[in-house]
């Protein structure tokens, strides 16, 4: 009875809104895909080449002209025997594993005391946050002249201990190490407390006040239902934590230059200098190196916070 | 068990009123609906004796102790949210064991109550499945359950059906009211349906702007209703009212609608209304099903009256009249039909009619 | 009851405060550090001024125009370059990260387009700017645009891409489908509903973007440490280099143009504080 | 104006299926209104009509013309979607105009147009108030006059006054048949009130998983339901059923009830339910000759204008509906008799109506 029933394609001859959408949409993608390609694919075949020879901008010749020194994988095989750079990663992951644990739990007490209202909370929050907001080199400096041997930190120190207290801070290699960790924690404790505050708030009113009706005290709502809830939450900041850690440099280079030697030369620092002195065909293959690992850890930590964040998307109610 | 008792209960929030000298009591075991349009006050008093809320004066007591001071915790009370407020990060079985455990109740008895409560709310394969994964019904059920198990003495519900789809709402209402039956348990439960809190309630307190208008049976509510608010707010489509004045001719009352007409009055009950009207200006109510559609003779004494619209909704015709200043709906069975325009005689059906002064909109037979 | 709730308010205000004065201290430090005149620059530890004794502009006066009376060496640059270099590269690096990630974001909310772009915009988000030097570097000096303004805004458009798509996206998927619809069927071509509808509706959170954004690249130190030399010196930089063998660090001098680049972040932060963590978070997490 | 059709549409959205080989056809200017249970498909209909989704197959057309391939914007419809989707940076005049200005119409004509709607709706002194500052009656009405201010093919609402609380939907109803017949507009009204359905419909058009179930002006579709499915979801309270069997001659029987009904079924036999509708059982306290049938109070529910009285019959529960407020106590004997005339009876394999009307 009624025509033929013809298929959408052809029916759709003239554009139909989804195609028509799909072709606005890659349109409206293409400058973020032409600066992604920009930066990633040409970059990377570029180091991939130039990691396989030996060349240096000293040699005179330019990189295309690399192919002259070809040395196959020499690069890394000294990259991983090299204790050179395995130092730096080492103190990388030092400050990773004293800083991030210390502002989370600073960042944790901090935003428990800040669950509930009370007057003037709006304006301590917004003052915790502003060691945030500092420009970090700027924050360096700061820290370069609290250090000091003759600036407020030992002089507090003194007062505190009654003793005359002269620590020679930025001179000294364990004591440089603390100075540029108490520096990093300070700046990003406010990044651990909003967040971890945020994921607090985040746990459903009503459901806090249902817990409290069945009988639950203050304990048994925060270990029964808002930690539980707020899993991702942690995992999300830890993860966001990790990686800011692998990108230490303007703190520590603006402190102490990643001295004293290099007793606070992080991984960035370290290939800085490596830059610095045009060795960029060894850098070349640590900085690939360093992508795949990283690519790796992105992978882990993007489908860590997929899954629970699917797994919060299933609360129905919420 | 327990009797709820408020006592000239006020709440504020900042300049706004939400719950004004409240006085109502609810006794052991009874089935009181707190009824009202959105921002009545109704959630408010609800979080007054839950204990959610702190009144700003006033008492709530039950069994007759004021209960001001005991903590959230401690009230005993179970309470179930418009969105369930279910644990999502919970199994069912967690969520129901919840009120026990933290009761640090041995695990043998825990496990026994949490099963008795599912078999009875139709949970009982449910209960190793992820909270979030339940239907809107099971969720319901499981809101209930779960401050259910407590056995608290006071219940209180905040619009539970409201998510629901028509179709099971119509079922929930009757498993409820035996719900409540079975569990022997006071409670007050919060809508703005009234066909909800006709079909559940034992009594129904009418609130409006924080006030209450008035508590009675449902059937009083709606025959009775004390004011003009109680009137348009109870039935569907709601009570017609006709502005009208009461005149005195030799003899006999009638009330003057104006251009529409005069309508002797003769019955009885009507007459004892107006022997208390303090002056003329009243409004006369008449539900849609009270009213007597005639063609237009002129003997019957109503008003004329043209038909301006017919609505066949299934079982019932619902027939719109308008005159100069009056406008009447009228309920017929459903195979009643009439043309649009036709002149119709409008009067109320013996032992109809509900008389409100027009200055304070209060029921004459009020009293 | 009531004494150990008030027990806990004090516990509580006490640990607060606590933290604020550690907040405080460096930024306070430096910002009297930045009015103390020469002398109070340097002192032995005994007599540490906490606040400058007599305090003056001399400082500010010094790096914007190059010398002021009570330093003897003159400034070969004053810091106004390096104000302008940190506005101007801050600023176009803004417009071109906010502009191509709100078109990117759009698409792939509305669309479901772009396939792997979402993942490997996070991707360029999570590793360190020093792995992709080299390259760059190459391709900057191929291109001429070392110690650029336009060299400087294009990588810092690049690098903080990541946020402004993230952040642009989760604010569109808040905007309800069935506004973009009723302008579809009102006349609108799906190009006309975003400019015309989506777009106005999203102007505060696109404000909130543009200030995120800002403040992330004027916060750079790396970048223009490498792709700049002399012209388009920016702040943290040029303060890096106000480091005269003779008098060691200009600490008053230093400490000023500390206060000036730490102005703007701050402010525009206290500004966006709402957003910060939808922003931190790539909208994982919304407050 | 024009006519609306789909010629055997189907569209699915990965496993769900929207609708199924849907034949529909919208008369010009009628109040064409589409019903069913919350998601079965009602609003994919819309989307389709309006180019929002592409069906997999089969024929959309408007006026007569396949418009498959169109956009929305070229097909001149115009829709009140179920949030209403006002523009919210926009004034309430501003929401009105956009059609216009979008279509390029000049400025004088445009003023035109939408102070002509806003007289007709009342919204006059809200043109320039922005959406967030009107109250949910008054957004309503500026989604209303949206639509209407332009002269389009058509216009299509998706549930419209669902979110308006119970006193002004009653209202909003009537006004909106009101515009319908005075504005001469083919409307196509989606909606899962079924006394809202009733009460708007010229035409109505019941859903079932995507497919048609019946399609019949509101009294066709209450009095003569074609299956067991629409006499269930068309009617509140619901319709009763008797499961029973069907013997030769029509002669219906169900155990434990003696009920004799005989139906004119030409020669079906086998399971069949007999339909009644709550409005069609009378109750009596004696025994009235006749084919009464004993039975007890079970439940009563009093709704003011009239009262739902539950009767266990047998081991079945029959739900009748009585005008005003009769006072019964559970469990009190009374007889029961069903309005012949009404009854309808029901194959129980596929829920197809046999017959309606038995005799005693």
């Amino acid at each position: 009875m009624s025509a033929p029933a013809t298929t959408a394609k052809d029916a759709a001859g003239a554009v139909d809104l989804a195609a028509r959408g799909r072709k606005l949409g890659l349109l409206m993608t293409l400058p973020a895909q032409l600066l992604l390609v920009f930066i990633f694919a040409f970059p990377a075949l570029m180091q991939i080449y130039i990691s396989l020879t030996w060349w240096t901008p000293g040699d005179g010749t330019i990189w295309i002209y690399a192919y002259e020194s070809f040395v196959w994988f020499d690069n890394y095989v000294e990259l991983i025997t090299s204790e050179r750079l395995w130092e730096p990663i080492g103190r990388t992951m030092l400050i990773l594993i004293v800083v991030v644990p210390v502002e989370f739990v600073i960042g944790f007490g901090l935003a428990v005391l800040f669950v509930d209202s009370f007057p003037g909370k709006r304006v301590f929050y917004s003052i915790l946050l502003t060691p945030m907001m500092v420009v970090p080199a700027v924050a360096g400096y700061m820290f370069f002249m609290l250090f000091q041997s003759n600036g407020p930190i030992n002089q507090i120190l003194s007062l505190l201990t009654g003793t005359d207290v002269e620590l020679v801070w930025l001179g000294d290699t364990t004591l440089a190490m603390i100075a540029v960790m108490i520096a990093d924690i300070w700046q990003w404790t406010p990044l651990m407390f909003l967040i971890l505050l945020a994921g607090i708030l985040g746990v459903p009113e009503d459901q806090l006040k249902a817990a409290t009706l069945l009988g639950a005290n203050w304990g048994q709502k925060f270990w029964r239902i808002v930690l539980p809830r707020m899993r991702t939450v942690i995992i999300i900041a830890i993860v966001i934590r990790a990686v800011e850690a692998f990108k230490l440099f303007d703190v520590m280079y603006v402190m102490t230059k990643g001295g004293p030697g290099v007793a606070t030369e992080t991984i960035s620092i370290y290939i800085y200098k490596l830059f610095k002195q045009l060795e960029w065909s060894y850098l070349a293959a640590v900085d690939l190196s360093i992508l795949i690992a990283l690519s790796v850890i992105a992978v882990i930590g993007m489908t860590l916070m997929a899954k629970a964040k699917q797994k919060r998307a299933g609360d129905v109610v919420d | 068990m327990s009797s709820i008792e408020l006592v000239n209960l006020t709440k504020r929030f900042g300049d706004l009123v939400a719950v004004n000298e409240l006085n109502l009591e609810i006794k052991d075991k009874e089935f009181v609906a707190l009824l009202g349009p959105s921002g009545c006050g109704k959630t408010t008093t609800m979080n007054l004796i839950a204990g959610i809320e702190n009144p700003d004066g006033g008492e709530v007591r039950f069994d007759g102790k004021n209960v001001g001071s005991v903590p959230l915790r401690k009230r005993g009370v179970g309470f179930v949210f418009q969105n369930y407020a279910i644990f999502t990060h919970m199994t069912t079985y967690k969520n129901l064991s919840f009120a026990l455990e933290v009761r640090g109740l041995p695990r043998d008895e825990i496990d026994r109550r949490v099963h008795e409560i599912a078999k009875l709310l139709d949970l009982e394969d449910r209960l190793p499945v992820p909270a979030a994964r339940l239907g809107v019904n099971e969720m319901q059920r499981l809101g209930i359950g779960r401050s259910a198990i407590a056995n608290p003495q006071i219940f209180l519900l905040d619009e539970p059906l409201s998510n629901l789809d028509a179709a099971f709402r119509a079922v929930m209402r009757t498993e409820l009211k035996h719900l409540q039956h079975q569990l022997g348990q006071t409670m007050v439960y919060v809508t703005h349906d009234q066909l909800e809190a006709m079909t559940m309630a034992d009594r129904i307190a009418v609130m409006d702007m924080g006030v209450l208008q008035q508590y009675g049976t449902p059937l009083e509510v709606y025959n009775r209703p004390r004011n003009l608010f109680v009137a348009r707010f109870m039935g569907s489509p709601s009570m017609n009212l006709l502005y009208c004045r009461l005149t005195e001719s030799d003899g006999g009352r009638a009330l003057d609608f104006d251009e529409s007409g005069r309508v002797e009055l003769h019955d009885e009950a009507l007459l004892k209304q107006c022997a208390s009207a303090r002056n003329a200006d009243l409004y006369f109510g008449m539900r849609p099903e009270d009213v007597e559609l005639s063609p237009v003779t002129g003997d019957r004494g109503g008003l004329a009256m043209t038909v301006t619209f017919v609505e066949h909704i299934g079982a019932r015709t619902i027939v719109h009249l308008r005159s100069a200043g009056h406008e009447v709906k009228a309920i017929e069975r459903n195979d009643f039909d009439v043309d649009i325009g036709a002149p119709m005689e409008v009067s109320p059906k013996p032992g109809a009619g509900w008389l409100f002064d027009a200055a304070t909109e209060i029921a004459l037979g009020a009293g | 009851m009531t004494n150990n709730r008030a027990l806990n308010e004090i516990g509580r205000y006490a640990l607060i405060l606590l933290a604020v004065v550690i907040a405080m201290v460096p930024i306070a430090w430096m910002a009297s550090m930045a009015f103390k005149p020469v002398e109070e620059w340097t002192m032995s530890a005994g007599e540490l001024t906490w606040w400058p004794r007599n305090p003056t502009f001399g400082n500010f006066e010094y790096i914007f125009t190059g010398q002021t009376e009570a330093v003897i060496i003159s400034l070969d640059r004053t810091a106004v370059g390096p104000v302008i270099a940190s506005l101007v590269t801050a600023l176009f690096g803004t417009v071109i990260a906010v502009t191509v990630g709100t078109l990117g974001a759009y698409a792939v909310s509305r669309f479901k387009v772009g396939g792997n772009l979402p993942l490997s915009v996070l991707q360029l988000r999570l590793f360190p700017p020093m792995a992709v030097m080299i390259p760059v570097m190459i391709m900057w000096t191929y291109l001429g645009m070392i110690d650029t303004w336009w060299g400087l805004s294009l990588i810092y458009g690049i690098v903080t891409l990541p946020f402004a798509f993230w952040l642009m996206m989760t604010f569109f998927d808040e905007v309800p489908r069935e506004i973009e619809e009723a302008a579809l069927v009102e006349g609108c071509s799906p190009w006309r509903a975003f400019y015309r509808v989506t777009l106005p509706m999203v102007k505060a959170p696109l404000a909130t973007t543009c200030l995120f954004v800002f403040i992330l690249n004027w916060s750079d130190f790396l970048i223009a440490l490498l792709l700049t030399t002399k012209d388009w010196v920016t702040i943290p930089v040029f303060m890096n280099e106000l480091f005269t063998a003779m008098t060691g660090p200009m600490y008053g001098a230093k400490a000023a143009l500390g206060l000036i680049a730490a102005i703007p972040p701050v402010v525009f932060g206290i500004i966006i504080q709402k957003h910060l963590v939808r922003g931190l978070t790539f909208g994982a997490l919304k407050q | 104006m024009a006519k609306l059709e789909l010629r055997g549409v189907t569209k699915t959205y990965g496993k769900t299926v929207g609708v199924a080989n849907i034949d529909l056809t919208v008369e010009d200017n009628e109040f064409f209104c589409i019903f069913g249970p919350p998601s079965t498909g009602k609003s994919t209909i819309l989307r389709l009509f309006l180019g929002l989704e592409t069906p997999d197959s089969g024929e959309v057309c408007i006026g007569g013309e396949v418009v498959n391939g169109r956009l929305p914007a070229e097909r001149d419809l115009a829709m009140v979607f179920q949030n209403l989707a006002l523009f919210p940076h926009m004034t309430a005049g501003e929401n009105l105009a956009f059609p216009l200005a979008e279509r390029k119409t000049p400025k004088a004509e445009r003023e035109r147009r939408v102070n002509e709607v806003a007289d007709k709706l009342h919204i006059g002194p809200l043109l320039n108030k922005i959406p967030a500052h009107l109250s949910g009656g008054e957004r309503q009405r500026v989604a209303i006059g949206r639509a209407l201010v332009r002269d389009s093919n058509a216009l299509l609402m998706d549930e419209p006054i669902s979110a308006l609380d119970a006193r002004l939907r009653e209202e909003m109803r009537v006004e909106l048949k009101r515009l319908q017949r005075e504005m001469h507009r083919t409307l196509v009204y989606v909606t899962h009130d079924q006394e809202e359905a009733m009460s708007v419909a010229d035409r109505l058009c019941i859903i079932r998983d995507g497919g048609i179930a019946q399609i019949g002006t509101p009294q066709e579709i209450y009095n003569a339901p074609n299956s067991r499915y629409v006499a269930e979801v068309i009617g509140a309270p619901p319709m009763n059923f008797i499961a029973g069997a069907i013997g030769e001659g029509g002669a219906f029987s169900a155990d434990g009830l003696d009920l004799a009904l005989t139906f004119k079924t030409n020669g079906a036999a086998g399971p069949g339910d007999v339909g009644v509708r709550p409005e069609d059982i009378v109750i009596e306290r004696e025994a009235p000759g006749g084919h009464a049938v004993a039975a007890t109070i079970y439940e009563v529910e009093p709704l003011g204008g009239f009262t739902v009285v539950a009767l266990s019959v047998g081991d079945s529960v029959l739900r009748a509906q009585i005008t005003g407020q009769p006072q019964f106590t559970l469990g009190e004997p009374v007889h029961l008799s069903l309005a012949l005339d009404k009854c309808h009876l029901f194959a129980s394999a596929d829920g197809a109506r046999i017959a309606t009307g038995a005799t005693g």
